[in-house]
Parts: structure tokens; C-alpha cells; sequence
């Protein structure tokens, strides 16, 4: 393909001792997958460089490469001109560089402060036992520094995941590196971090240091990065200076095409109720929930992170106990205490965490996409698995997913194909009543049209309901008809997409946040 | 498309040269081959070993551990594991034992069956509520209820041999011959697999084990009653338990309260011999049945052979290390 | 057990007699134990009998052993596993200070005097029968092999008696085989039948305990062949395979009076009465089908 | 930021009502209560339970259990399992007697010990070695490995008992007095429970093993060589193995080939009724110790009142379950 724009490789070093860090021609190969195919990649001293690419573009393939995890299969890796090997990832900490995967790495059991210093634990004299009151204070000083109140003497495990997130970010910065490589680091994080998290990269940058920024949200882009790289289908596309583009130029560049912004959904006339929800409870976190979902009708759930829209999602679905509450389904008082309850009476529920609720990773999409209508494909008691196959493969072309086949083992699949793979599940076992929780999350732009599309078909031509939880507001504002705010457990405000500004939200969502609640046992 | 490079780094994502489908058929070949080979090689020490009479014979010995490997292979698909095969056994054939023995129950064959059944899906039950309502941990659960089934064994016994030499017919179960030179237990094995073969890979109980196996989370989310499922495993494999109890003492003509200890190695070695993963969403049930008899061609041609008991045992630990080991690096180093 | 009797420690105040076997369950130490019992009724003590499950956990034993000693009866009947033969004296000792009789029954106690007396059947002897009886089946030539229910202690004795009068008295037959069939009826078949298989001119074939005695008997018949099989001790299945033929004779201990003679002696010495003698052998028979109905062989094996 | 809540729903992510640190200490109370309760009960039957001949005996008979408990540890909190104690224990023992027994070796009885150290090290060493760098799953590693062990103790001792009667002085090391009143070997536990815990808690051995057990791959990613780690926890385990096998041989002056089948299984339920998870990532030291001694007590409890052994592993089997049932209970129904 015709690379647009200048070849960054070519172009003169500007600093006398090369680039921080360089990729020259890297190929990367999965079975089925060309994930990198000759991919130039120039990180200079004192930048914020953002990396962009549609999901499966090879953003995260590439930082592998930089962290030791993947070896490349042709191609060179250099720092400051000279050509290196990172064979494993302690070598690529010795290169001085740091990176924040996609995935968390943390380990669970753990403290806060032993995961940040794992393998750098400070000794008492003698070079035998640790010196865990140093180990201690040095974690904490971090924490302080980054404007970070985490105890560090915590167990990872019983963090949220946006503290996990800052963990992970403190971990990668203790290192004394001259690279900081972050994989979507915003993703779990509300807008008080981000902001933070643009704190802490402000105060990074020297000319001596360099950040790799991938994000699939634009304006953060916008708003850090110094240059970007744009990545398509494991090629580079352009590598320019961040003020020489705007973002549907970037936007064009990833997908190929043109995508509308700041449309609204049309009004529609009020529905008869499917689902109707009061006084939901849950121990501790969720506090008198109620609230109603018509029919043909997307109901957004806004509001920060950790307000209790998943918490609300998983108690109605039964899978987690609660402790009051009332559900009723078209008139009707439904009792539903597991999720299995929750499947008959046609409620589908889209985990935000889809490798952990959502997916089967080790079986293929044939097998995910059936899993929850198994029983409709039994004859005499036995399964069919060529009809099993058959309608897995009709949903892969509907959603345009991704995947050489049916029996490619999802694992294998990027984030967002296997977002597609779940959604396809709760579409063959036909739904009324679809939960989407974040489900654009870690989705590229171009396909999350493809599911603002879908969602816009499952309400106005197939008359089903949707309650979609997402961080994102515009993408709240894009496609809900009515907007549930809840703030520490409870609905603060339910908005009609008329009346509904960014603001607005943002004001209920937050309503709550002077009470400071400790929930603390 | 060029080949793949198996990267040592890369561990969550796992890639294999061999379209996944494959894989555990590969492994069952080479485990078969592995049989074949050992066989090859007795024969030409001892032309004996080949003789019909031994392999049936041999075939008859693998038969108790084929069928608890048969049972293991639910549990194991759920991620689970079963140490109550071996004791559990003991227990349940002595409970068969008492019912039909002259001595005690003097009752038809068919209720000590029924009976000898019905407590190994007891057994089974108890094994599955702790650990899917209980919560408790398979290993430790199971280790606990092994104990508790050697202790009732000994106790129902009262510490001794329950001699079913009297009960006209029962012997026939495993060593009559429906087919001339066939033992019923190797037919019964057959059977046995054919049925856990189609449970496993054609029916909702089979698919369920292993998705839970996978991700029980994921599985639970999507409206399967996990619990109710991974319960139905451990019973499965109780029920099994059961037949093995029900074909050792018809073998031996007698049900003996301390025999099984150490027979759910066997039976776990020959799964996994087979290609049963033990991290759970993975199950073979013709490799179950092909590792049990691969053991019993060692035990049987290093006998033939007059090789000692102990070195018996060294070789059969090699054998399992090489065969595991051949399996991963086949699969290019990966853990799984 | 009985229930406990509380009462001043001491050997003088007791009257309970602590019996610890190698294992609690078997016919064999059923049969033990049923003789104890009779003991105590007969002389008016309390009897305990205790013991592994089985006969390879030598430590439990010892424990056993040790609370025994600790319970402070009127005498101790020990019956050493071969696993706890050198850890028991170190506790005898203590209950020799403590003036405890003790009784080895069963199997001798290497390495300690503090036993007063060893009630045992002579098991290299029992080897030694069973071979010369043998030999006298088969005409003292061909190929023979044992399969021996461990490789320690009774089993090794018995093994090692067989071969050592093989040896000896009868260089026309070659033992040509030996294996360990553990104890386990199921393995013990398999190593059987294996042997059967390698040798199909075996005319005799010898199994250390009932149930490799069993199983060779079992094997022997599957095959169709005619080779001789004898063996050790009786059990109710053992004596229906030599009515039917399948076993041709097996020599037998009288665990019974074993169990008996040293409730009896551990009661005369808490008495003052020592022993006769260090060792008294419990005598062992040979039954065949012949003479398994005769009153004298009847009696050794404990039939009412 | 407003505090952390725990919520019911998630499983991977463990959060409690109780504080992290203590929760090992709550569990290792409960155990040491049941432990007492036990304890006050047998004494209440039969007075003489707590007489201190009977309770030093007592200790000295959980020295084994405890010892292999203790390596086990460091091999469960890698998330790993070794079945190799019981039938290593065995096998290195022997190795230690053949070494000092005057009948061979005769070598002096330091040269024995370093010895069987050695042959644990090795063992430890070929289990990490299968596990950390050939892949192979843990379980089925260390099964084969147990059934090498078993022939290779059986063919080294030539099958028969080797006894260290003759050799002066050995038997004081598990059964001599330095302390008046407490066996050796009891001291000697107490020791390696100090140094084991001092390694699991305050020095990267043990920190390296629990972040393995929780999180293999981060651990890795933040450049702690895994393999190397979980290797040293497995040679960790072989040596307390080798420990025990030289405690045990000590104690009965004599080493036999075939003792110690099954005894992994009472380090596992000591392990765990100690508060050690199975599913790696926690681990701890005093609870092993206090685990073996829960079911020597139970052994001991009921020998002395007179309990036939069989109803013994009945008890012992229901003590695991109610131990382990009562501290899920406590924890809120988690599995972990
Ligand atoms: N371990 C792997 N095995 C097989 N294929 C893989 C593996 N890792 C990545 N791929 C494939 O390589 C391609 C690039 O993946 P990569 O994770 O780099 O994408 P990405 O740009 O980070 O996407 P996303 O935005 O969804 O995170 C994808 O098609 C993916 O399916
Ligand atoms: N899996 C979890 N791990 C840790 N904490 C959780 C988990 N689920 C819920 N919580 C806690 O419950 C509270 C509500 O979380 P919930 O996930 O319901 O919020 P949310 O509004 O869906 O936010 P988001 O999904 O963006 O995190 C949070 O304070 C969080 O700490
Ligand atoms: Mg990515
Ligand atoms: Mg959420």
C-alpha cells in the first residue's frame, strides 16, 4: 500500500545521539494473523507519541515487541541508534523501558507496595531480608508523588480497577526509564484520573524522555500527544506532528472512510414498559434503585466510575445476590435470583469485562456464540454442531467480525472481534432485553459505528430493549433516549436525551461526591 | 503465510502450529503409537506377550482403571479433580459385596449393582456439593472424602474380605465371555467409552463441563446453572466409581475394604496420558481408555519380561514424563 | 473395645491387656484377635486390640504403641511391623521401666530383650513346608515361581524359606520367577497371569499369603493349565478352592492360638509367673483336601 | 477516592470483610481452637491424653507431617503441588541409611544426612525442573515422579528394610532429649518452622513464590526470573522432603523402602487446614505446623480412647471438611 505522508525513517535525527527508540521494518506473524508486516516506528526525546489504529491494527503487537514479550520476526529494534535485542521483559527494563499493558499485570495477593517494587525489594545490611518498613515508604513516596492515595501496605486484589490501573502506572514509573509505553491506559479510568494521569505524563516528559500513548479515545489524543502514528491492518500508515492533523483526518486515516459525530438519536413516542426495577439493594454498595425500560427503547446508565451501574446490571440479572428489590417484566413480578433465571426471561447481559464474564477464551466462536441457546440446537437429546456452526458463521457476517473461521479459538481474536463474539451470543439466544455494558470499550471508532448501527437496528426494527452502561458521554448522548445518572449506588437523575447536555450529567453523576462514604469494613 | 515462531514470552495467548481441533487426536496418536511401539518391543523379547490370551488378559486388567479414568474425564473437563476413585471403589464395592453376599444381604445380583451404583452417585453427590454449593477446593474435598470412604470401607466390612465366591453368576460380569475370548469387562470398558463419548462431546453435559472447565464465570453470565452441572460431573464420575467397584470384585470374587488406595493415580495418570488436561476445558475419552490400557502393557510386558515389581514402577513414571513431555513439545514448548 | 477403666496406674492395678497388631482387619488378624478375646473372657481381663489398616505403616504403629505404653496397662502384646521393628524397643524400654510385661506375638522383635517371650509361627519354616510339599506334588523337577504378597518381613520370610529349601533339597527345579504382588488381590492376578504367560511350563506355583494364593489359583484355572498351587494361610476362600481342587494345599498357622497363648502369658506374668521359654512356636499345618475335615486340623483353623 | 467495596459478585478479584494480614492469623486461630476443643475433649474421656509423656509423643509423631508440611508450603504458594514427600521421604531415607548403615556405606552419620539433603535437593531439583521449564502440569509431574521415587527406594534398599540399630547415636536426633522432657525431633520442627518462615516472609524466596502463585505472568513481566524462583521452591520442598526422610528413619532406626505412601496426602491436609491456599498466592508457616499437629492429635485423641483406625480416617476426613467448610463460611461463601 502507498504510504502517505513522510517516511518518518527517512527523515534527519534531529537529536546528535538518534532516536530514544526505533523500529525498523518489525513483521510479527500469528498463525492466520499478519499482525505486523514491516512496520517503521520513531520515538524522539521529549515527545508524547501517540499510537492509534482500529482494533487489531497491531498497536499492542508492536509495544509487545519494545517489551520483551514478542520476539519480532524480521526487522530490527535500535535505542539511540544502535540495534538491540529484548529477548525478555527484564531486558527491556534494563533498556529503560516501561510498559503498561493493555491487560493488567498485578499480582493479586500482593500489596500495593510489593507489586510496585516486585523484583527491586529493598534489603536490610546483609543483602538477605527484605526491608519491608523501606519497601514501605519508598511506595508510599511514589504514590504521594503521582498525587496518588492508595495505601501501599493494601492487597492489589482489593483494589478497584482504576486503582489497580494507578498501581500498574506508579509500577511502570518507579522504574528509572526513558520510555513509557501506554497501552490503553485510560480505558478503566474516570476524569478526575485521566486528568491526573496527564498530570503525571506532563511531568515525565523531558527531552531526554519519550511516552507512547494508545488510546482509541480521540480527544485525550488530541489533547496530549505531540505526534501521532497511525496504524492499519499491521501496516504504518502515516507518522506526522499532531498539530499537522486534525482528528477525522487521523479518524480517516485509521478506517478509510468518513464517521459522523455528534448526531443525537430521533425522539421517539413513550412505549409500553418491559421492565420495570424498584428499590434494587445491594450489601453495601447499591441504595434503592428504580427505574423503568420501554419497549423499542435504549436506556443509557451514565455516571463515574464505581457509581454502580455494573453493580445494578449484574443484581438485576441475579448474578449477585441483593438485598431487596422488585423486578417486573411486562406487568408481571419476575423473581430473578441467578443468571440462568435472568436468560429465560430473556435478559442478556454484556459484561464490561468480557474476558472474564464474557468469552470462553480457549474454546472457538462457534462454541461461545451458542453457549447460551445450547439447548435449541438438540435433537433427541444430541447436539448438532455443523447447524451449531452454521448460524455462529451467519452472526460473523453480520457483525463483520473479524476471524478466518468459525473454529478459530477466540482467545486468538483482537478486543474488539471478541466484543462482536459476545454480542452474537445474546443475539442468536434473541434477547428482549439486552444489557450493554460498555461495549464500546476498547472498540476502535470504525467499529464502534458498526455497533451504534446495530443497536439502532435491534431497537427500531426488531423492537427490542437496551439498557446500555458506558463512561463515554457522547457515546450516552449519541445513542440513548433516556440517560439513568447514578452517583455512589443510587439513580440521581434519569434525563431525556432532549434535555441532556454533558454538563447536566456530569452534575448528577457527581452529586453525591462531597458525602465522603467510607464502606470500609 | 509464513510459519509461526512459538515465542517462549508469550504465554496468555496461546498459538499452536496445529489448528486447535486436532490437537488432542494427535496426542491420543501418539499415545497409541507409544502402545504400539512398547507392544512391538515385547513381542520380540517374548513372543509370549502377543498371544491372544495375554492381551485379552491384559486388555481385562486395564479394565477398572478405564472406566474410573472414564468418570475422572468429567471432572477433569470442569477443572476439577477426583481423588475418591480409588477408596471410593473399596467403599462401593463393598456395599455391592454385603447385599448380594450369602453371608449378608443374600439379595439378586441386579439390587447389589443397583446398590453398589446408587452409592458411588452418592458418593459422587457429596463430592459435588462440597465443592460446587460448599465451595470448597476439589482436591481438598475429595482428598477429605477419600479418607472417609477408607474408613467406611473397613468399617461396613468389618476389616475384612467380603467372599462373594458363593454368589453363583457374579464372576461372569467380568470375565465371562459373551464374545468367546473377549472378557465381559473389556465389552463392558467398550460400551462404557462409547456411551461417555457421546455424553461428552454430543450432549449438553459434556459441552457445560467443559465450558465451565474454561471459564465458569463467563459460562455462569451466559445462564447456565453452573453449579447444578459441575455437581452432575462429580456424579457422573461416582457413578463410575460405582462400575468400577462393581467390576474389580466380580473380577476378584470378592470386595476387599483396603483395595483402591492408590488407584486414583492410575486413574488421573491415565487421563492425562490421554490428553485430558487437568487445567480443566479439555477431555479425551478414547485417550482415557487408550491411557489405561498403555499402563497395563507396561505392568503386564515388563511381567512377562520378569522385570521386578519396583522397576515396574520406575518405568511407569518415565513413560508418564515422556509422554506429557512429547505432548508439549509438540504443541511447541506451551504450557497448556 | 471394652469401656475404659479408670483406675490407679501402675501395672498391679490394671487389668487390661493392650494388644497391638500389625493390622486390625484381614481374616488372619480377625482370627488373631477373636483368640485374644476368648483369652480375656476365659481369664477375666479387659483385652484391646488395635493396629493399622496395614501392614506398612510402621510409624502409626509405633504411635499406637506409644499411647499403649503411655495408658499404663497389665501387659502389652506387640506384634512389630517390619517398619516399626526398630523404633519399638526405645519404647519398650520405657514400659520395662514402667514394669510392663510385653509379649512379641506374631512376628519376633529384633533387637530387644525386653519381651519376655516371642508367640510366633516360624515363617522361613513355613516357606521351607511349603516347598518340600510341593516338591513332592510336582516329583521335584520342572519350573516353579512364588508370587509373595510384599517384599518385607512375613512375606520375605516365607519367599526366602521357599527358595532356600529349593535350593537345598531340590536342584531339578528352577525357581523361575518371583514377584511382588502387594497385597493387592488385582495386582497379584496381573503379575500371576504375566508369569503364566512367560512360562508356560510351570508345573508349580507358590503364594505367600490367602490372597496371592487366590489369585494364582484364579489364573492357573483361567488358562486351562495344570500347574500346582500352594500357599499360605486359610481363609474361608482359600479352603472352597482346595474343596474344588484349584489349590492344592496350603500350610496354616494357628493365628488363633497365638492370640490366645499371649493373653494367657501377659496375664501369668503380670502375676509373677514368667515364661518357659524365649520363643514359643505356634504350630503350622499343612491342609490339603484330604485332611482339611480331620478334627486336629479343624482346630487350627478356629471352625466352630 | 472513595474506598474500596466488596462486592459478592466477584470472584478473581478477592475482597474481604476482614483486613488481608489477618486473615491467615483468623484462620490459624480457628485451627488452634478446634485443636484445643479436641484436646479438652480427649482429656475429658481418658485424663491420661494430656498427661506430657502422652502430648510429647504426640508432637513427636506430627515431626514428619509438620516437616513436609513446611516444604509443601513453599511449592502450594508458587500455586504448584508436589505429590513427591510421602514416597521421596522413602526413598531419601534410604539413601541416608545406606550411607551411614554399618552393614554398608558406614560412613559417618554428617556424611548420611548431607546426604539425604542432597538426594531431596536432586529430587526437588528434577520436579522444579519438569514443572518450571519442560511445562509440565505440576500434579502430573510429581505423580510420576512419586512412582520413580517408590521403585527407585524399592531397588536401592534392595527391597528390604535397611536398620540403623548398629549405628550409634541416630536414633537421638528425632527421639534424644536436649531439652529434658521434649524429643529432638519436636525442637528440630519447631527450628525448621522458624527458618521456613523467615524465608516465606521475609526474604524474596518467599516473596517471589507468592507472587507466582498469584500472578504468574505479571511476575514474570516485572522481571523476576520464574522459572528460577519456582525451581528453588520445589528444591525447597525436596530438602524438608530429605529432612523428613532422615527425622523419620531416625525415629524407627531403621529406613524402609515402601514407608511413606500416602503421607503427602497428611502434609497436603496439614498444609491446608493450616490456611494455605491450593490455589497458590498464600501460604502459611505456623498453620502447617499447627496442621499436623490437629491430625496427629485426632490420631492420638482417639487411639488413646481406644477407636479402631479406620474411624479414625472417617474423623480426620470430616475434621478437614469442617475445618475447611468453616473458613469459607467465614469468609462470606468465596471459594477463595
Ligand atoms: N497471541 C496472539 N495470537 C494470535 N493472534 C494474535 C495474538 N496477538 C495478537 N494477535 C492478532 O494480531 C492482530 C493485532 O493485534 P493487537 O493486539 O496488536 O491489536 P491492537 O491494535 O492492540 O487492537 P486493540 O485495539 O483491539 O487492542 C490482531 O488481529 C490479533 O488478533
Ligand atoms: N469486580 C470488582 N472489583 C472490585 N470492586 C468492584 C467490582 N465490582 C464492583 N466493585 C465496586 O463496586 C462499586 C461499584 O462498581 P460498579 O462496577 O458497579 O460501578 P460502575 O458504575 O459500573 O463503574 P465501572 O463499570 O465504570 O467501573 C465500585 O466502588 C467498585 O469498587
Ligand atoms: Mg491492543
Ligand atoms: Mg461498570
Amino acid at each position: 500500500m502507498t504510504v502517505v505522508g513522510t517516511d518518518v525513517a527517512q527523515e534527519p535525527e534531529t537529536a546528535p545521539t538518534g532516536a530514544l527508540l526505533e523500529a525498523r521494518g518489525v513483521s510479527k506473524v500469528f498463525p492466520g494473523v499478519r499482525a505486523l508486516s514491516n512496520v517503521d516506528f520513531t520515538l524522539r526525546g521529549g515527545e508524547v507519541h501517540a499510537l492509534v489504529g482500529e482494533n487489531g491494527a497491531g498497536k499492542s503487537t508492536l509495544m509487545k515487541v519494545f517489551a520483551g514479550l514478542y520476539q519480532p520476526d524480521g526487522g530490527e529494534v535500535l535505542q539511540r541508534g544502535k540495534p538491540i535485542t529484548l529477548p525478555t521483559p527484564l531486558s527491556a527494563h534494563l533498556a529503560g523501558i516501561s510498559v503498561i499493558h493493555q491487560e493488567f499485570f498485578l499480582m493479586n495477593h500482593l500489596t500495593v507496595a510489593q507489586n510496585i517494587f516486585i523484583g527491586r525489594e529493598p534489603k536490610l545490611p546483609g543483602g538477605v531480608l527484605n526491608d519491608d518498613a523501606a519497601l514501605n515508604r519508598q511506595a508510599a513516596e511514589l504514590l504521594e508523588r503521582l498525587g496518588v492515595q492508595i495505601d501501599p501496605k493494601i492487597q492489589v486484589g482489593r483494589l478497584t480497577v482504576a486503582q489497580q490501573q494507578m498501581v500498574e502506572i506508579a509500577k511502570a514509573l518507579s522504574f528509572d526509564s526513558s520510555v513509557l509505553i501506554m497501552d490503553e491506559p485510560t480505558a478503566a479510568l474516570t476524569e478526575t484520573e485521566v486528568q491526573t494521569l496527564f498530570r503525571i505524563i506532563s511531568g515525565f516528559v523531558t527531552p531526554e524522555t519519550a511516552v507512547v500513548y494508545i488510546s482509541h479515545r480521540m480527544e485525550e489524543i488530541k489533547k496530549i500527544a505531540t505526534r501521532v502514528t497511525i496504524l492499519r491492518d499491521g501496516e504504518l500508515v502515516d507518522s506526522q506532528p499532531m498539530d499537522d492533523l486534525t482528528i477525522p483526518e487521523i479518524i480517516h486515516m485509521m478506517v478509510g472512510r468518513k464517521i459522523a459525530s455528534d448526531v443525537r438519536p430521533e425522539p421517539r413516542a413513550a412505549t409500553e414498559p418491559v421492565l420495570r426495577v424498584e428499590g434494587l439493594s445491594t450489601q453495601p454498595l447499591l441504595k434503592d434503585v428504580s427505574f423503568t425500560l420501554e419497549r423499542g427503547e435504549i436506556l443509557g446508565f451514565a455516571g463515574l466510575m464505581g457509581a454502580g451501574r455494573t453493580e445494578t446490571a449484574r443484581a438485576l440479572i441475579g448474578a449477585d445476590p441483593t438485598s431487596s428489590g422488585q423486578v417486573t417484566m411486562n406487568g408481571r413480578p419476575v423473581r430473578i435470583s441467578n443468571p440462568g433465571d435472568a436468560v429465560r426471561l430473556g435478559i442478556g447481559y454484556l459484561s464490561e469485562d468480557r474476558k472474564r464474564y464474557g468469552l470462553i477464551l480457549r474454546q472457538d466462536v462457534a462454541a461461545n456464540t451458542t453457549l447460551a441457546s445450547i439447548t435449541s440446537f438438540m435433537r433427541f437429546g444430541l447436539l448438532r454442531d455443523a447447524d451449531m456452526r452454521t448460524s455462529a458463521a451467519t452472526w460473523v457476517k453480520t457483525l463483520s467480525t473479524k476471524t478466518p473461521s468459525v473454529r478459530q479459538l477466540v482467545r486468538n481474536l483482537s478486543g474488539g472481534n471478541q466484543q462482536k463474539v459476545v454480542l452474537a451470543k445474546w443475539l442468536l439466544r434473541d434477547c428482549d432485553i439486552l444489557i450493554f455494558d460498555e461495549p464500546t470499550r476498547g472498540i476502535d471508532v470504525g467499529a464502534k459505528q458498526e455497533i451504534y448501527d446495530l443497536l439502532d437496528r435491534l431497537t427500531k426494527e426488531e423492537g427490542k430493549s437496551i439498557i446500555m452502561i458506558s463512561s463515554e458521554m457522547e457515546e450516552v448522548l449519541r445513542m440513548a433516549d433516556r440517560i439513568a445518572v447514578m452517583c455512589n449506588g443510587r439513580i440521581t437523575g434519569v434525563l431525556d436525551n432532549a434535555e441532556a447536555t454533558q454538563e447536566k450529567i456530569m452534575e448528577l453523576a457527581t452529586q453525591f461526591e462531597s458525602v465522603d462514604i467510607e464502606r470500609q469494613a | 503465510m509464513s510459519a509461526a515462531t512459538p515465542s517462549t514470552a508469550d504465554v496468555s495467548a496461546t498459538r499452536f502450529l496445529v489448528p486447535d481441533r486436532y490437537k488432542v487426536f494427535l496426542q491420543q496418536g501418539m499415545v497409541l503409537l507409544v502402545v504400539i511401539v512398547l507392544a512391538v518391543f515385547f513381542t520380540i523379547m517374548r513372543p509370549n506377550f502377543a498371544s491372544w490370551s495375554n492381551i485379552s488378559s491384559l486388555l481385562l486388567a486395564s479394565v477398572v482403571t478405564g472406566v474410573q479414568a472414564l468418570g475422572l474425564s468429567f471432572v477433569i473437563a470442569t477443572g476439577g479433580i477426583d481423588l475418591t476413585p480409588g477408596l471410593g471403589m473399596a467403599a462401593t464395592s463393598v456395599i455391592t459385596a454385603l447385599i448380594i453376599s450369602t453371608e449378608f444381604g443374600n439379595l439378586p445380583i441386579w439390587v447389589g449393582i443397583l446398590g453398589g451404583l446408587a452409592a458411588g452417585a452418592l458418593l459422587g453427590l457429596i463430592n459435588g456439593t462440597l465443592i460446587a454449593y460448599l465451595k470448597m477446593q476439589p482436591m481438598i474435598a475429595t482428598l477429605a472424602m477419600m479418607m472417609v470412604c477408607w474408613g467406611a470401607a473397613l468399617v461396613l466390612a468389618g476389616g475384612k474380605t467380603v467372599s462373594l465366591r458363593a454368589v453363583e453368576g457374579y464372576e461372569l460380569i467380568a470375565i465371562g465371555q459373551v464374545i468367546p475370548g473377549v472378557p465381559n469387562g473389556v465389552i463392558i470398558l467398550v460400551l462404557l467409552a462409547i456411551i461417555a463419548g457421546i455424553v461428552m462431546n454430543k450432549t449438553v453435559v459434556g459441552r457445560y463441563a467443559l465450558a465451565i472447565g474454561s471459564n465458569k464465570e463467563a459460562t455462569r453470565i451466559s445462564g447456565v446453572n453452573v453449579a447444578r452441572w459441575e455437581v452432575l460431573a462429580y456424579v457422573i464420575c461416582g457413578i463410575f466409581t460405582g462400575i468400577s467397584g462393581i467390576l474389580m470384585s466380580s473380577r476378584l470374587s470378592a470386595a476387599q475394604p483396603t483395595l483402591g488406595q492408590g488407584y486414583e493415580m492410575y486413574a488421573i495418570a491415565a487421563a492425562v496420558i490421554g490428553g485430558t488436561s487437568l487445567r480443566g476445558g479439555r477431555a479425551s475419552i478414547f485417550g482415557a481408555v487408550i491411557g489405561a490400557v498403555t499402563i497395563q502393557t507396561i505392568f503386564n510386558g515388563l511381567t512377562v519380561m520378569g522385570v521386578q515389581d519396583q522397576w515396574q514402577k520406575v518405568v511407569l513414571g518415565a513413560v508418564v514424563l515422556v509422554a506429557v513431555f512429547v505432548d508439549i513439545v509438540r504443541r511447541g514448548g506451551k504450557e497448556e | 473395645s471394652g469401656s475404659p477403666t479408670e483406675g490407679t496406674s501402675g501395672s498391679s492395678g490394671s487389668t487390661k491387656i493392650a494388644l497391638i497388631a500389625k493390622a486390625n482387619a484381614s481374616d488372619y488378624w480377625t482370627m488373631v484377635k477373636n483368640g485374644a478375646m476368648a483369652a480375656g473372657t476365659d481369664l477375666g481381663v479387659e483385652v484391646s486390640f488395635n493396629g493399622p489398616d496395614t501392614e506398612s505403616e510402621g510409624d502409626k504403629q509405633l504411635n499406637q504403641l506409644q499411647s499403649a505404653v503411655n495408658d499404663k496397662p497389665a501387659g502389652i502384646g506387640f506384634a512389630p511391623q517390619d517398619s516399626a521393628q526398630d523404633g519399638a524397643p526405645a519404647i519398650l524400654d520405657q514400659a520395662k521401666a514402667d514394669g510392663i510385661p510385653v509379649v512379641a506375638f506374631d512376628t519376633p522383635l529384633n533387637a530387644s530383650d525386653v519381651p519376655i517371650t516371642t508367640v510366633a509361627s516360624d515363617n522361613s519354616g513355613i516357606g521351607a513346608q511349603a516347598a518340600e510339599e510341593l516338591a513332592k506334588l510336582i516329583g521335584s523337577t520342572g519350573e516353579v515361581a512364588i508370587v509373595a504378597h510384599g517384599e518385607t518381613g512375613t512375606a520375605a520370610a516365607r519367599r526366602d524359606g521357599f527358595k532356600t529349601w529349593i535350593q537345598k533339597n531340590a536342584p531339578n527345579i528352577t525357581i523361575v520367577d518371583v514377584q511382588n504382588g502387594e497385597s493387592d488381590p488385582a495386582k497379584s492376578r496381573d503379575k500371576a497371569q504375566g508369569i503364566l504367560q512367560a512360562h508356560p511350563n510351570l508345573v508349580g506355583f507358590f503364594g505367600t499369603d490367602d490372597d496371592s494364593t487366590i489369585a494364582i489359583a484364579d489364573e492357573v484355572k483361567s488358562k486351562g493349565m495344570n500347574t500346582k498351587v500352594v500357599g499360605v494361610d486359610a481363609s474361608p476362600d482359600v479352603l472352597t478352592l482346595i474343596t474344588s481342587g484349584e489349590i492344592d494345599g496350603i500350610v496354616t498357622q494357628n493365628p488363633y492360638n497365638i492370640g490366645y497363648k499371649t493373653v494367657q502369658i501377659l496375664v501369668e506374668a503380670s502375676k509373677g509367673t514368667q515364661p518357659s521359654s524365649k520363643t514359643i512356636v505356634s504350630e503350622s499345618v499343612w491342609v490339603t483336601k484330604d485332611n482339611m475335615n480331620s478334627d486336629e486340623v479343624k482346630k487350627v483353623l478356629g471352625d466352630s
